[in-house]
């Protein structure tokens, strides 16, 4: 499965983006995974990156590069990203779970401490997800996002989550 | 006879803009459009907009509207809505159907803004109640806050086809599946992975094969297709559905071009029959120009920038701007243009654009 | 409802002509979307052709092996929307008409 | 083979020649720098109707309606052509007397038509104005499709062996001792010893090419077409306001009359103006404002229905509004068929059966004298 | 159906909710809306039956330029519903091939 053939990145694709941290940095606490891979006029998580931390530069259409070292994982470029592509990782949070930060514009939105199912780029229910916070502040304009923990070996498959009814 | 100095046809991404750049130059810009809200199809754009600041990225499009409807009430700007341009004549004279009358302008400068049309695909059943246009869709449910059914299949996987159907979802639709002829997806990689984060397939080389249904759509029959877009038997597949939604590209909405005798040149890359224009976005008819999806479908973002090149060329065209002034407005437009229209999915247009401008000029 | 055979497909979903007659006037020789118009109808219903003048062209540039480029689009004729004649013969109150 | 005759213009009264030469055995080519009916043949309306004066035209008239009974039986596809009758409304009583003699002198030359009151014109047509003075029944007038009419006259002499060329514009036509040698296209010379002239408003460009002075302009007029609407709108499917003859005879400004059309296919197809535009065929708002107004004057109940589309055409107008068939007479082998204005519908087949007549040398239908190009040349000796 | 709450477009706003008869029955609609958007949010899909093949159409464009959506409006046939708005009172009714004019000519 690839991008262009069934709209999810695969994992070759993904370990190729010039967006994605190391395993090393990803070990050390939050830290965002940009998932865009295709050439496009766009720039908004350059401009929305309190620390430089991610350069698009000239021409806009380059892949955002993620400095890895200057990213405090803040989240800030999550709902700033048009394609909804950013997503933080921190596989720190504890022994057994990582949290994802993840934009999420849909009703009903779930509430701290719900329990909710975690998705993966295609779909697929893969585990169990516990909301730990919603941010929903004007600045993100209506891309509300959910802080979820995931079992750590979920944290970099899960990119959406369904409410349970 | 009523008489402005540019009038503007369409009201717009790319109408908008070219008004705002020329009021404020000083030119007397009438502005018409036959819906009753201005905007155009930027009020059903409920998604952020791609690009860099300047090109409003990261706002969506119906605020982007707002911005420019602001914009365009204080800088004077005389707008007729409700009012249908039912023809373009001789010496620059527009006949408007407005308020149950039918009226005559006359203008120095014309801007077409028109817009484009969506595409068909003629398959059996699909003049069923239940199959509509991708645009039609979007009307429904973001404007008019309706939805026409519970389950759609999409057809076409363009960024128009990836983008309604994330906001089918967002309205509580379930969306079965999105089919694209072509063995890759058509649109935009991030629009297609935010459809597949909640589960809706996206089937390449498929096609729609037949609607059925009594009185209205029930069931669609999709079907694959091999490398040369040929039907493969038995590979039909049945989905129980009250909506077809067709997200098949879009055409120039270019007759007022035509009945201005404007010269076009077809660019498939560009939707189709063009009408040719150079640089400042000026037709092969002295003193019409064009913009946005009619000029060559592109998106809202370029279209408001050629918006603005439209609005700049006709106010220097009328004396509002010295050549100096109008070049250094016209390269800052240009740069954000180019960048636009660069990578993968841009730089065909940008060779298309260049095509076209470079035909204007052997003229 | 049972499939409909290809050919009896709508084109033109206005006056309702099928892909069939379109391939017959192809047959008796209409080369250009005009002549397609002229001979079935197709494009002269209330939408003056905005929906299947496309699917004409693709028709005819299947069927001849013209490239859709060379395949000139039907005359455009005003009005571009279906106005009421009470509307169209009306005058406007601030200018003056010059007609005769 | 090398053609006996080559017809220039493909629009009905060019098709017409080519249907009935070749139906008579002659090789004809014919060629037409567009398509089959794209000129006037296309831009006008549906009647053929039998009141125009002078006595010729009423002849040539009477003579093509005839006609047109047959085509419709042997022509290859449907034309569309039903006997409808038509109707004359008079707006004002101030114009009934003159009117009601018109109409009782064409009575008396064994015209078929009736006067109709106030009261008998709003029993038959109930939508009509309720203020109009009267008018006029002319049982026998006949309505057909033009377009169809010219393909399939087009078709019938194609099957009958016509070299039918489109796309090819004469740009030049060879003599030899004051006879027609070849006609020169641009997709090549064709030898032929005769030419037909059906070129309509381009007719007088084409005479030129052999220094033959055909005093044939375009006069514009313009046409809008409406939604198909119900048949019980109107009962009889030509009505003209009596103005329309008047409108005729104007030759400045736009003169506008109405006349109101329904074709088979539901369509109203609503005239009508004229005005010397040159080759300007382009639609000029206030006169479908004016031409709508005017119609509307006679047919209230027009007011809600859509107008799907509007164009204007180019009649070939002849100054003496009767056309121009015969052979030339300082040039051999080249014959004329045009002028016939707002009456090529109408008089199509009878002019090609005419130009077949000549050809072919038999005895014609009409007579030709009033017809012949000669008679301008003769006007301005005796003048 | 209507689309009560939104995640962008936020809850709906009061809406001036009028009657109008469609076919005789009365139903809600908007005050402004289209007649097309109030008919589907009532659940009706069928607009009209064409002339020739007597078929079903509904909406297919909804900005008023194919013309499939026309409908008997107050008498007058061949009305784009989907670019006409609502009014308090409307009769609206289902056309058959080229309609029927409900006023001078029936």
């Amino acid at each position: 499965m690839t991008l262009a053939k069934n709209g999810a990145l695969s994992l070759e694709e993904l370990a190729a983006l010039p967006g994605m941290p190391s395993k090393e940095r990803l070990a050390q606490g939050p830290v965002v995974v940009i998932e865009c891979a295709q050439e496009i006029p766009c720039n908004p998580c350059e401009a929305a990156c309190p620390n430089g931390a991610i350069k698009v530069g000239e021409p806009i259409t380059n892949l955002p590069v993620l400095a890895e070292e200057k990213c405090t994982g803040c989240g800030v470029c999550i709902a700033a990203c048009p394609g909804q592509a950013i997503f933080v990782i921190d596989m720190t949070y504890s022994e057994e779970e990582a949290t994802v930060q993840l934009p999420y514009e849909f009703l009903p939105l779930p509430a701290k401490g719900d329990l909710v199912d975690g998705l993966d780029r295609e779909g697929q229910k893969i585990c169990t997800a516990r909301v730990l916070r919603v941010l929903n502040p004007k600045k993100f304009d209506r891309t509300p996002v959910i802080t979820i923990a995931v079992p750590k070996e979920c944290a970099m498959a899960v990119r959406n989550i369904a409410i349970r009814r | 006879m009523r008489e402005t100095e540019f009038a503007i046809v369409g009201a717009g991404p790319a109408g908008l803009s070219a008004a705002i750049e020329a009021a404020r130059a000083g030119v007397q810009v009438t502005l018409i459009d036959e819906n009753d809200k201005p905007g155009g199809q930027l009020f059903k754009q409920i998604h952020k907009f791609f690009g860099s600041k300047e090109h409003y990225a990261g706002v969506r499009g119906i605020d982007i509207g707002v911005q420019l409807l602001h914009e365009v009430e204080t800088c004077g700007v005389e707008v007729m809505l409700n009012a249908v341009v039912w023809g373009i004549f001789a010496d620059h004279t527009l006949g408007i159907i407005h308020d149950h009358k039918n009226l005559h302008l006359k203008a120095k400068k014309i801007l077409l803004a028109t817009g484009a049309s969506e595409n068909a695909l003629a398959f059996p059943g699909w003049t069923l109640p239940g199959v509509m246009g991708a645009g039609a869709i979007q009307t429904l449910v973001n404007i008019h806050r309706v939805l026409p059914g519970r389950r759609v299949l999409m057809v076409g996987s363009g960024n128009v086809g990836l983008i309604v159907s994330y906001q089918l979802l967002q309205a509580g639709a379930e969306v079965v599946a999105v089919l694209e002829a072509m063995p890759k997806i058509g649109g935009y990689g991030v629009h297609a992975s935010k459809l597949r984060r909640h589960g809706v397939p996206i089937l390449t080389s498929t096609t729609i094969k037949e609607a059925r249904g009594k009185g209205k759509v029930e069931e669609a029959i999709t079907i694959g297709l091999d490398e040369h877009w040929r039907e493969i038997p038995g590979t039909e597949k049945a989905y129980q559905v009250d909506v077809i939604c067709l997200a098949l590209g879009l055409t120039p909405l270019s007759e007022l071009a035509w009945m201005a005798g404007c010269q076009f040149d077809y660019i498939p890359q560009l939707g189709g029959h063009i009408p040719v224009h150079d640089a400042n976005m000026e037709t092969t008819v002295n003193g019409i120009y064009v913009a946005g999806d009619v000029s060559g479908i592109e998106e809202a973002s370029t279209a408001m920038e050629e918006g603005k090149l439209a609005g700049i060329a006709v106010a220097e065209a009328l004396g509002y701007l010295s050549a100096a002034e109008a070049a250094c407005k016209k390269e800052v437009v240009l740069r954000r243009l180019d960048e636009l229209r660069s990578g993968p999915f841009g730089g065909v247009r940008k060779q298309a654009k260049e095509q076209l401008h470079q035909q204007r000029c052997s003229q | 409802m049972s499939p409909e055979p290809e050919d009896e497909v709508i084109i033109c979903r206005c006056e309702e002509v099928s892909r069939k007659e379109i391939l017959e006037a192809i047959a008796e020789g209409a080369r250009t979307v005009n002549e397609v118009k002229m001979r079935t109808r197709a494009g002269m219903g209330l939408c003056q052709g905005k929906t299947c003048r496309r699917l004409v062209s693709r028709i005819l540039a299947e069927q001849t092996g013209q490239p859709m480029g060379e395949i000139a689009p039907a005359t455009f004729r005003p009005p571009v929307r279906p106005v009421p004649i009470g509307v169209l013969a009306s005058k406007d109150d601030e200018g003056q008409s010059d007609a005769s | 083979m090398l053609p006996d005759v080559v017809v220039i213009g493909g629009g009905i009264v060019g098709c017409a020649c080519a249907y009935y030469l070749s139906r008579e055995g002659v090789r004809v080519c014919l060629v037409e720098k567009g398509t089959i009916a794209s000129g006037t043949s296309r831009a006008g309306q549906s009647h053929i109707v039998l009141w125009e004066e002078p006595d010729i035209n009423l002849q040539l008239e009477k003579a093509s309606r005839d006609l047109y009974e047959e085509l419709s039986e042997e022509l290859p596809f449907d034309i569309e052509y039903r006997r409808t009758g038509s109707m004359a409304i008079v707006e004002n009583p101030a114009d009934w007397e003159a009117f009601a003699r018109t109409v009782r002198s064409l009575q008396a030359r064994g015209l078929n038509c009736q006067l109709l009151q106030n009261d008998d014109l709003i029993r038959l047509e109930p939508n009509l104005a309720p203020d109009l003075a009267g008018g006029a029944f002319f049982p026998e007038d006949a309505q057909v499709n033009p377009i169809l009419t010219t393909l399939a006259l087009a078709q019938a002499a194609r099957e009958r062996g016509a070299d039918i060329r489109l796309f090819t514009e004469v740009t030049g036509i060879a003599l030899s001792d004051h006879r027609v040698a070849a006609v020169e296209t641009t997709a090549g010379r064709i030898p032929t010893a005769r030419v037909v002239d059906a070129a309509g408003v381009w007719s007088a460009a084409i005479g030129k090419m052999v220094g033959v002075d055909i005093p044939v302009i375009p006069r514009r007029g313009h046409i809008i077409v409406t939604e198909p609407v119900p048949e019980n709108l109107i009962h009889c499917k030509i009505i003209l306001a009596a103005g329309y003859m008047q409108t005729l005879g104007a030759t400045t400004g736009v003169a506008l009359s109405a006349n109101i059309q329904q074709t088979r296919s539901g369509n109203l197809l609503l005239g009508s103006s004229r005005d010397f535009a040159g080759f300007d065929r382009s639609v000029n708002p206030a006169v479908i404002q004016a031409q709508a107004a005017r119609n509307l004057r006679f047919l209230p109940a027009l007011a809600d229905i859509h107008v799907i589309r509007t164009y204007a055409g180019l009649r070939p107008y002849s100054p003496d509004l009767v056309p121009i068939i015969g052979e030339a007479d300082s040039v051999k082998g080249f014959y004329i068929a045009t002028g016939h204005e707002g009456a090529g519908i109408t008089m199509g087949p009878i002019t090609g059966k005419l130009i077949s007549e000549i050809i072919t040398g038999k005895a014609p239908t009409v007579p030709l004298e009033p017809l012949s190009l000669r008679r301008f040349s003769q006007r301005q000796e005796e003048d | 159906m209507r689309v009560e709450e939104h995640p962008i477009l936020g809850e709906m706003k009061k809406p001036n909710v009028v009657e109008i008869e469609v076919d005789g029955e009365i139903i809600p609609a908007i005050e402004g809306e289209p007649i097309a958007a109030a008919l589907l949010a009532a659940g009706k899909s069928i607009f009209r039956y064409t002339r020739k093949r007597n078929e079903p159409r509904g909406v297919f464009c909804a900005i008023g330029r194919c013309t499939d959506c026309m409908m008997v409006v107050d008498g007058i046939p061949n009305v784009r519903t989907c670019v006409t708005p609502v009014r308090a009172g409307m009769k609206i009714q289902t056309q058959h091939g080229l309609g029927e004019f409900g006023g001078p000519l029936s």
